[in-house]
């Protein structure tokens, strides 16, 4: 019953991030776009454990792990970014 | 089905990727161009993969593993080397020959 | 079924979409970001094809390094000239560009095409490698292949890495001015971050080195995973960049190299055969020397110096 | 039984999922959008992994989904964070010049 379910929820989740990436383009400060990949990171963490779980590929849980303790290296690595100009 | 949809992708990627460097006149836009069509040709060289007795082929899979090293670190080279031009020349760009040089 | 074609079919839709947005984001900053989000699918649809190895790699490097490579660099060309950092935007796009990108975009497509008919074939390579694989001892095929199977290559990978460390560290200025230490370790948030994640990469990478033996993994993500380590110590400033590299560093650099090398050509004395390393232990002990390897050379990468100095805090 | 369960909280997690989206979309400066975001983020994270955690063979698969889950409560908070700081700071800047 949930494998039948399962690609579905993952449909779901991945329309779920195409959303967020219209906040990346469009987002006028770069705070935002900084925010849809904070988005971007947490959906694709549920995802590849919601995979992981529909293709019973247990090693993809240690690449959500790798995933979720990265997240954080693009925001300190943004972080330091001193105020540039748009071209 | 699904192995012809993941050759369209890598087609489309390696395509834009292309497109990407031809157009970019920054060197960085280049350098993410050309990551696009690596990722494209790994995902290609896995796709031609025969799966034996149900397990994926190894072979493949080392080849495009060396291959995302190889490709993260001469990356890390290529910035490097745009850094240094930057200082020296002051602009992040190729010397352009057409005359209206913005 | 249905299913199952829907989700291709939107892993693939947007990866083309991130990967056409890297390209013709008008702001430079917008395009890395897209870039990584490019990485994280990519290691998505490792995933779903069924390769947890290359996902783990994917992951590591593209959440770990690709990003924070991008934006350092990035942030260097706006500490020197912000105006003229970002400038250079898009060429406009004659119609040549177009016409060549679609060309290449086509070859690529047939030949795919061509070779998904060719896939029946017999992979006698592969068929020897798994044929083969109970007399390594070892369980991962993938590793069998690159440490035993197919052991030269991966000398001449890490040869590939030395060399662009090296290159990397000549051409970087001398001058730290612009270290990449940034938010310092002081701030409350950062420094608590870090003292959690940093000792538990390390964790990780020794369990993906373990298990790399017989399970998805191995001295490459375990390698990778140290290094992203390495960039949040160099981000948070814990670590600073060195102008001289010390002894230790110098030769980590070299460890795995010259374990790989050595225990391939040491058998050649006693009448074995090259690249056939004895048993089990000898194999993790090049996997341990591969792996910190692998993650001081990418570390350095990073942060463009010749070493790492621990700041006592 | 289990299983029903479980998908009840994944389809929880998912509806959270995409209360953060809305939230990102909708609101209207970054600061709001942080706040919606982080939250409902790791709320459908916290169901998804719980789910997943009984749909899992083995207590130490369900071990390693809380700690993912916990990691992505620290990643978020110092991402959030940083974000706002730094937001803060080119609104500073922005001031400062008069723009």
């Amino acid at each position: 019953m949930i494998a039948a379910v399962m690609p579905w929820l993952l449909v779901f989740l991945m329309l779920n991030l195409a959303a967020g990436l219209w906040r990346a383009w469009q987002g006028p400060t770069d705070g935002d776009r900084l925010l849809s990949a904070l988005l971007f990171g947490t959906t694709s963490i549920a995802l590849l454990l919601m995979i992981a779980e529909w293709l019973a590929l247990p090693t993809l849980r240690s690449v959500a792990l790798l995933l979720v303790m990265f997240a954080s290296i693009l925001s300190l690595a943004f972080f330091g970014m001193p105020e540039h100009g748009d071209d | 089905m699904t192995a012809e949809l993941y050759v369209f992708a890598a087609a489309a990627v390696f395509g834009i990727g292309v497109h990407g460097l031809l157009i970019a006149r920054h060197l960085m836009r280049k350098l993410l161009a050309v990551n696009l069509m690596l990722s494209a040709v790994f995902l290609l060289l896995l796709l031609f993969s025969t799966p034996i007795g149900g397990k994926p082929d190894p072979i493949p899979q080392a080849l495009v593993l060396t291959g995302i090293v190889i490709a993260v670190s001469s990356t890390a080279f290529a910035l490097a080397l745009m850094v240094r031009l930057f200082r020296l020349s002051g602009r992040a760009t190729l010397p352009r020959f057409e005359p209206d040089d913005d | 079924m249905i299913g199952t074609l829907a989700v291709d079919l939107l892993l693939v839709s947007i990866l083309i979409g991130l990967a056409w947005q890297v390209v013709r984001g008008r702001v430079l900053f917008r395009a890395i970001v897209f870039f990584v989000a490019f990485g994280l699918i990519m290691a998505m649809i490792w995933g779903r094809l069924g390769v947890p190895d290359l996902a783990l790699a994917e992951a590591a490097i593209g959440a770990g390094l690709t990003g924070a490579l991008m934006l350092g660099a990035f942030r260097r060309l706006v500490e020197i000239d912000a105006r003229q950092a970002v400038s250079g935007g898009l060429r406009p796009s004659p119609r040549l560009s177009l016409l060549l990108s679609l060309l290449a975009g086509l070859l690529v497509a047939v030949l795919g095409l061509a070779g998904l008919e060719l896939r029946g074939g017999s992979g006698e390579a592969g068929r020897a490698a798994l044929d083969s694989l109970h007399l390594t001892g070892l369980g991962n095929p993938v590793s069998a292949v690159l440490l035993l199977f197919r052991g030269l290559d991966t000398v001449f990978e890490m040869l590939v890495l030395l060399g662009a460390f090296l290159g990397a560290r000549h051409v970087a200025e001398r001058d730290r001015r612009s270290g990449a230490a940034i938010a310092s370790h002081r701030l409350p948030m950062v420094g608590a971050l870090q003292m959690t994640v940093v000792p538990l990469a390390l964790v990780v990478a020794l369990h993906l080195l373990r298990a790399g033996a017989n399970d998805p993994g191995g001295a490459f993500q375990a390698g990778a995973v140290l290094a992203a380590g390495g960039v949040l110590l160099t981000l948070t400033g814990r670590v600073v960049p060195q102008a001289q590299a010390g002894l230790l560093t110098r030769f980590s650099l070299i460890f795995g190299t010259l374990m790989l090398a050595g225990s391939g050509i040491v058998p050649l004395i006693y009448g074995g055969v090259l690249m056939a390393p004895p048993g089990k232990t000898a194999i993790y002990a090049i996997e341990a020397a591969m792996m910190v390897s692998i993650g001081v050379t990418l570390s350095l990468l990073f942060s463009a110096s010749a070493g790492l100095r621990a700041v006592r805090s | 039984m289990i299983d029903v369960f479980a998908l009840v909280l994944l389809i929880g997690g998912c509806g959270f999922m995409f209360a953060g989206t809305v939230g990102l979309l909708r609101l209207p400066d970054v600061y709001c959008r942080l706040h919606a975001q982080t939250k409902a983020d790791n709320l459908g994270l916290l169901l998804i992994c719980a789910a997943l955690a009984l749909l899992s063979e083995s207590l130490l698969a369900a071990s390693l989904l809380l700690l993912i889950w916990l990691l992505g409560l620290v990643a978020s908070t110092v991402s959030a964070h940083l974000i706002a700081r730094h937001a803060r700071a080119a609104e500073r800047v922005d001031r400062g010049k008069g723009r």
